[in-house]
């Protein structure tokens, strides 16, 4: 039993199920974030822990309490929204202490609250602005100071920094994570941005059409993916998917394709399993993420199984860091991430060096990993 | 298992509240509008004629209404009043809220200038307005005294032009107000997109008949909804300025149905007319809201 | 809001400018063309007026219009002048235009922020009921004023201005609260405030630009109103129109146009007063809500 | 007694502690004389009763010749707070006595002696069922014409008292380049005009049979087309401006000399007064040419509203000093019209005034007293306005007179 539990919680309207069946349990102290496409039901899974939207089916219990129907200001719960939503005819201290005042808290105890919580997001100066004078950036740590300062048992977040720019973006980011880890506070967190859940989360929900596809940690996700949709949804570039047959010989497998000439490539499938083995003669998908088919110098040397394949470059996207480079096996696009002074040059031959013990393979039609 | 905590006395009170709030919105609404509909629905089938009366005639009230050639010159005189009244006020309001939104100077003063007229009622503008209208004493006769002999302005006087008199007082007093919604719209309209439809090329003329004026799609809107609105109700105009005349060239179906209903004594032929008018407005109105609110949600 | 002083980025050129500028003046004209009649007559001798030339100035400036007009024209038996009336009006307008503004604040915020099922059909019902021609509903109206105990009073006149002006407040608030960001008022739930709180402190301090605009229609119509307030209002406590009406509309006798001039302007003043003062914000305020459709 | 209006009553009697019937010993005047003269003359009456200790709440409600007023008393019958007593017009009179909405004045009238002094033309509209129901004020006659002596002299008219006569009088004002008639175009005046046409064409009797029993026949005749053909030739020589005209402008025409004739009420005479004018030297009036012995008349009355009993106290003190010689001839005097009683002596009356008074006595002796289509004295409401929608369309040109009698039939039978 967690700290905060989502029970089998359904939401209908009318007679269009938009959630199904949702259960996830959240420990005390952990930064859950739930990615997914917009329209996946993130969002209003988040309302429905808030309390702004109600729960067709299933529960939600805050510290085992079960808070169906329970109003959100009851819930102890603090929510910090994509527009910010700061009252405009506030200033930024009314705005922060507004919750405290609507709970009773007497006037010198908002103050303390509001002056520790500007400290230490550093906007004490801002207190007697109006949020129409205040920059995104400021607006976006007024928005949790108004959280913060309500010393909740949740915090959400709904999608709070999509509407920053991109290095204010990576800033808050970080800034949000050290809170997380000096407050040590439990966060929901709804992005639709997979770097955002990579970074920040403990553990990750990918949810698409209503459904919580993988819930795991960080790690899992981005190695494990549970389906095509989770291992294309994280990472970008995405992870590149490539349709194989599967050749059984013996104990080994292999997963035969084409380079970009037609030639037969035949990839080693490592530590296959008897699951992996029943698809026999058959295609699946294998998937393979841009950073484990390199360039041979870059491989990963700790793994035994580098394949190395000769294919036509098409694109080379320098990154600075990495450069990317685009070639086709199996009659699609494939993604590699090489070295910055890799030597590939468009319109010539190079060598890829696949590294299989990153592979994972799926079954085309279901789209369920194949463990 | 935790407890489960019932949905809590405030909550359950917060669903109800805003319900409550509205409620006696409606129930006025339910009563002293759509109640007195029914209620004149039901006259209309009743030999009512001073007050009231419940004795049932069927359809009598309506077949003597179609039979009366005075009910037909309303509706006549409606359709042209409506029509020309909307149609000018859009086009003049249009064309102001555009000039105007030429950084113009002086639109300060300008623009309450406009816009006063809706603020004053035909019980006040009325005499002027006639006045201003009579050959003999108004802009003819001024005219005149100015010299120019020739000039002939004597609609109101005509009863083939009595009904143009009228659309002429109600565009001035709501053209100005239809600039408004039009300048607000105006001034809602992105000016970066015609920093580019200019840079494309387009001049000021194609610039407004193909960016500008597309994108006023809900002032247009909004202003049809009052103008017909504020042409159905149209009363105090014609009692002021034509009394209905000359003849009964001006007589409007607000004006039919009140002179029926009151002077008349003939409360059931009035309440058919107010029937009629009031399906007609649901003709028009009902595909409107339908449309506009379903588009909304 | 600056936006609703600042033109559009269009050029025109000088001889489209002159033009423009002509047009513009010509309207301005045409717009002023009655109210200078009537100012223009009422500081004239009533010979001055029937010896014609109704665009003339004065040859003889005279105030006697005016002062007669406020205090000493015959309205009734007694030649009390428009003043007491001006009054009536007053007692009748603010209460009236007060509650139907509130109201359809109230309204328009349940309609956009507490949605329920059905809500769009209410709401279409309300807007429809704008459209009600007035002449119809006068008889059933008196007796619903008659049982309710408010026939002849200035309460049963507010009553039945709120009941036929709720249709327009809740649509210039629906609109406008239409566009107000749903996410403030939840914010506000979680921070714990109730229905009335999350109105009266988040989204009423937000509403002045709409409420400008409400009240001036809910001011000008009641204010200009005359079926209604000569129907449900007792003799003495009739409102202004009534009362210019009884002044212009005398049935024999002398027409002193000038003192009706006068009068129409002095019944006028307010409702000009308002547009003057509140003009500022209207376009602002239609900008804001109610021409989004 | 209707239905309807014991309904009404009904509930009105038990709102009657809650609101609305005045105060005991105020009497409520519904009414719509707010013009100088008439008001001030109203005034007397007020005064009068306040020397008895009667308060007056005035609720005076102008326009459209009383019809606005009238609107104002179905809302406020409707509202159960009726007033106390009305000012009211003929057929109007009957409809609410009909409805048993209004007081019993017999023991008033009885008192003293109203049917002995009130024309019996007259009493039709005051009396109902055999009771007096309201207590009228004046008697206007209405075909009147009002000529300018000076243009007339100048042409070398004489008063015409014949059609004919009016006829060449006219043309020779027309000849003359003068507006030979002033008119305003508003349909009451049209049809004040064409009752008096109506009345020269066909005589007392075609009159009572087209407009007071409504015979189909005489509204369809020959005669009622020659009176429609007549109304197109006043039509040909009232001047361009005639449309919306009120009628005192119309009048004005006639002081200043810039038109001959002009066929109005009696009311006309106080703008003559007003304007300083002189009977029989400034200014003529005589019968509408053809109606010499003929009176047409409307009478203003104060009915009184049955506040749920017997006529009040305050009901029957405003009712006999209504019929009071004294207001009579005071209130008459100021108004132009002549008083409601026959008694009154003429010694404070104006020259016309005087003529209408001798005209009134001899026509309510002769039989010849009828009450004006025009003004709500002939027939109800609804037919009254039906006739003023054919007489004003034809008399602006909408059809001729033959299609005018067709009109007149089908609008009558519709109104019925």
């Amino acid at each position: 039993m967690g700290f905060l539990d989502i029970r089998n919680a359904t939401k209908s309207y009318g007679a269009v199920e938009v959630l199904h069946n949702v259960d996830i349990n959240v420990e005390e102290g952990e930064f859950l974030v739930l990615v997914g496409p917009s329209g996946c039901g993130k969002s209003t899974l988040l309302n429905m822990i808030a309390g702004l939207e109600d729960i067709t089916s299933g529960d939600i219990a805050i510290r085992d309490r079960v808070v169906n129907g329970v109003h959100p200001s009851k819930r102890n719960i603090a929510m910090v929204f994509q527009s910010y939503a700061l009252y405009p005819n506030m200033t930024v201290g009314q705005n922060i202490t507004f919750g405290l005042e609507m709970h009773g808290v007497p006037k010198p105890e908002r103050e303390k609250a509001m002056a520790e919580v500007a400290k230490l997001l550093q906007i004490e100066e801002l207190l007697g602005r109006k949020p129409g004078q205040l920059s995104g950036g400021q607006r976006q740590r007024v928005a949790m100071g108004r959280a913060l300062v309500r010393k909740p048992d949740v915090f959400l977040f709904d999608e709070p920094l999509s509407n920053l720019d991109a290095k204010l973006r990576v800033d808050m980011r970080t800034e949000i994570k050290k809170l997380h880890q000096t407050l040590g506070t439990t966060i929901v967190y709804v992005t639709h941005d997979q770097i955002e859940a990579m970074t920040l989360s403990t553990r990750i929900a990918v949810m698409n059409d209503g459904y919580v596809q993988q819930l795991g940690s960080p790690k899992e996700i981005y190695d494990n993916p549970a389906n095509l949709f989770v291992a294309t949804f994280m990472g970008s570039p995405s992870m590149n998917l490539i349709q194989v047959k599967l050749r059984v010989e013996a104990e080994a497998a292999f997963a035969d394709t084409t380079d970009d000439q037609g030639g037969k490539v035949s990839l080693p499938v490592c530590g296959a399993s008897a699951a992996l083995k029943s698809y026999k003669g058959q295609t699946v998908t294998l998937g393979l993420r841009p950073e484990a088919l390199t360039d041979v110098e870059g491989a990963d040397h700790r793994s035994d199984h580098v394949e190395k394949v000769q294919s036509m470059v098409t694109v080379t996207e320098p990154a600075g860091s990495d450069t990317f480079v685009t070639t086709t096996f199996g009659g699609t696009n494939c993604v590699a991430r090489m070295r910055a002074d890799a030597d590939v040059h468009p319109g010539q031959r190079a060598e890829f060096a696949f590294n299989m013990e990153k592979a994972v393979l799926f079954d085309p039609k279901s789209g369920k990993r194949i463990v | 298992m935790a407890a489960r905590a019932e949905a809590d006395l405030r909550t359950r009170l917060q669903n109800w509240i805003p319900k409550l709030v509205l409620s006696p919105s409606l129930a006025m609404i339910f009563v002293f509008v759509y109640g007195f509909i029914l209620f004149t629905l039901y006259l209309s089938f009743t030999d009512s004629r001073m007050l009231p009366s419940f004795g049932w005639v069927g359809l009598e009230n309506y077949s003597k209404l179609w039979r009366l050639s005075h009910w037909e010159i309303s509706l006549t005189n409606m359709g042209i009043f409506a029509g020309l009244y909307i149609v000018v006020c859009t086009v003049i309001g249009l064309m102001l809220a555009i000039f105007l939104d030429q950084k113009i100077r002086g639109e300060g003063v300008l623009r309450p200038l406009y816009l006063y007229p809706m603020a004053l009622s035909f019980i006040v503008t009325g005499t002027a307005w006639k006045w201003f209208l009579d050959p003999g004493i108004g802009l003819e006769n001024t005219m005149h005294l100015w010299g120019w002999e020739s000039f002939s302005f004597n609609w109101i006087k005509d009863r083939n032009y009595a009904i143009y008199c009228l659309v002429l007082a109600a565009v001035w007093q709501t053209s100005g107000f239809v600039m408004a919604m039009f300048l607000a719209g105006l001034r809602g309209i992105d000016n970066e997109i015609l920093k580019a439809a200019q840079m494309d090329g387009a001049s000021n003329w194609n610039l407004y008949r193909r960016i500008i004026i597309p994108q006023l799609r809900p002032a247009f809107l909004s202003a049809f909804v009052i103008l017909a609105h504020l042409a159905i109700k149209t009363f105090d105009l014609v009692i002021a300025l034509t009394g209905g005349g000359p003849g009964r060239a001006t007589e409007l179906p607000a004006t039919f149905m009140y002179s029926y209903t009151f002077t008349r004594n003939q409360m059931g032929i009035g309440a058919a007319s107010a029937v009629i008018m009031l399906m007609t407005i649901a003709a028009i109105m009902i595909p409107y809201l339908y449309a506009e609110l379903r588009e909304r949600k | 809001m600056a936006a609703a002083t600042q033109g559009t980025a269009i050029r025109t050129g000088r001889v489209a400018r002159t033009f423009i500028y002509l047009v513009l003046l010509l309207f301005a004209l045409f717009y002023m063309l009655p109210l200078y009649v009537m100012l223009v007559n009422s500081v004239k001798p009533l010979s001055e007026i029937t010896g014609g030339g109704m665009m003339n100035l004065p040859e003889i400036w005279t105030v006697e219009p005016w002062r007669k007009a406020w205090s000493e024209a015959q309205i009734g038996v007694q030649p009390t002048g428009l003043k007491p009336y001006f009054w009536n009006s007053i007692k009748m307008v603010v209460p009236a235009v007060a509650m139907s503004t509130i109201l359809g604040a109230l309204n328009g915020y349940v309609l956009t922020k507490w949605r329920f099922r059905g809500d769009t059909i209410l709401f279409g019902l309300m807007l429809f009921a704008c459209f009600i021609p007035f002449q119809i509903v006068l008889i059933p109206m008196a007796r619903v004023l008659g049982v309710l105990g408010l026939a002849g009073s200035t309460w049963g006149l507010v009553l039945v201005h709120l009941v036929y002006g709720i249709g327009f407040t809740t649509l210039y608030f629906r609109n406008y609260y239409a566009a107000f960001p749903t996410e403030l008022v939840r914010a506000a739930q979680i921070d714990g405030a109730g229905f009335f709180q999350i109105f009266w402190r988040i989204l009423l301090p937000s509403s002045g630009p709409i409420a400008v605009v409400s009240i001036i229609w809910q001011f000008t119509n009641i204010w200009n109103d005359f079926l209604f307030g000569a129907s449900f209002a007792a003799g003495n406590g009739a409102p202004m129109t009534v009362a210019l009406n009884n002044l212009v509309q005398s049935s024999t006798g002398v027409k002193e146009y000038n003192v009706h001039f006068a009068g129409a302007i002095l019944a006028a003043t307010p409702t000009l007063l308002v547009y003057i003062v509140a003009g500022r914000y209207f376009v602002r305020g239609l900008m804001a809500g109610s021409v989004k459709g | 007694m209707n239905k309807t209006y014991k309904h009404l009553k009904l509930s009105a009697a038990a709102l009657a502690l809650s609101v609305g019937v005045a105060q005991a010993a105020d009497v409520e005047v519904l009414h719509w004389w707010t013009s100088g003269g008439e008001a001030a003359a109203l005034n007397v009456l007020k005064q009068d009763l306040e020397g008895q200790g009667i308060g007056w709440q005035d609720m005076p409600v102008a326009g459209g010749g009383g019809t606005e007023a009238m609107t104002v008393l179905r809302a406020r019958v409707t509202a159960g707070n009726a007033p106390t007593a009305v000012q009211m017009l003929g057929f109007d009179i009957l409809d609410w006595a009909k409805e048993g909405a209004l007081a019993d004045l017999n023991a008033t009238a009885a008192a003293e002696g109203w049917d002995a002094v009130v024309p019996e033309a007259l009493q039709a509209f005051a009396k109902h069922d055999g009771k007096w129901i309201s207590a009228p004020v004046n008697v206007h006659s209405t075909n009147w014409v009002w000529a300018n002596k000076a243009v007339l002299d100048a042409n070398g008219i004489s008063a015409p008292t014949t059609w004919e006569e009016f006829v060449a009088a006219v043309e020779t004002l027309h000849d003359a380049g003068v507006t030979a008639i002033a008119h305003g175009g508003q349909a009451w005046q049209d049809a004040t005009v064409f009752d008096a046409v109506a009345m020269s064409t066909g005589g007392p009797d075609f009159y009572k049979a087209a407009f007071i029993d409504l015979d189909p026949t005489a509204l369809g005749s020959d005669t009622m087309k020659e009176a429609f053909d007549r109304m197109a030739f006043i039509r040909d020589h009232v001047d361009e401006n005639f449309s919306g005209r009120d009628w005192n402008l119309a009048t004005a025409m006639v002081i200043n000399g810039e038109a001959g004739f002009q066929m109005m009420g009696d009311w006309a005479k106080g703008e003559f007064l007003n304007a300083g004018k002189v009977p029989g030297e400034d200014f003529l009036c005589f019968r509408f040419p053809g109606t010499g012995s003929q009176v047409t008349f409307n009478a203003d009355q104060f009915a009184m509203f049955d506040q749920g009993g017997p006529v009040s106290a305050e009901q029957a003190a405003l009712a006999s000093a209504i019929l009071s010689p004294s207001f009579q001839s005071a209130f008459n005097v100021v108004k132009g019209s002549v008083p409601a009683r026959t008694d009154v002596s003429d010694e404070a009356f104006d020259a016309c005034a005087k003529q209408g008074m001798k005209d009134l006595a001899a026509a309510s002796a002769s039989g010849n007293l009828f009450g004006s289509m025009a003004h709500g004295h002939a027939a109800p409401a609804s037919v009254k306005n039906a006739i003023y929608d054919v007489v004003t369309a034809h008399f602006n040109g909408e059809y001729d007179s033959a299609t005018a009698v067709t009109e007149l039939v089908e609008a009558v039978s519709i109104a019925q």
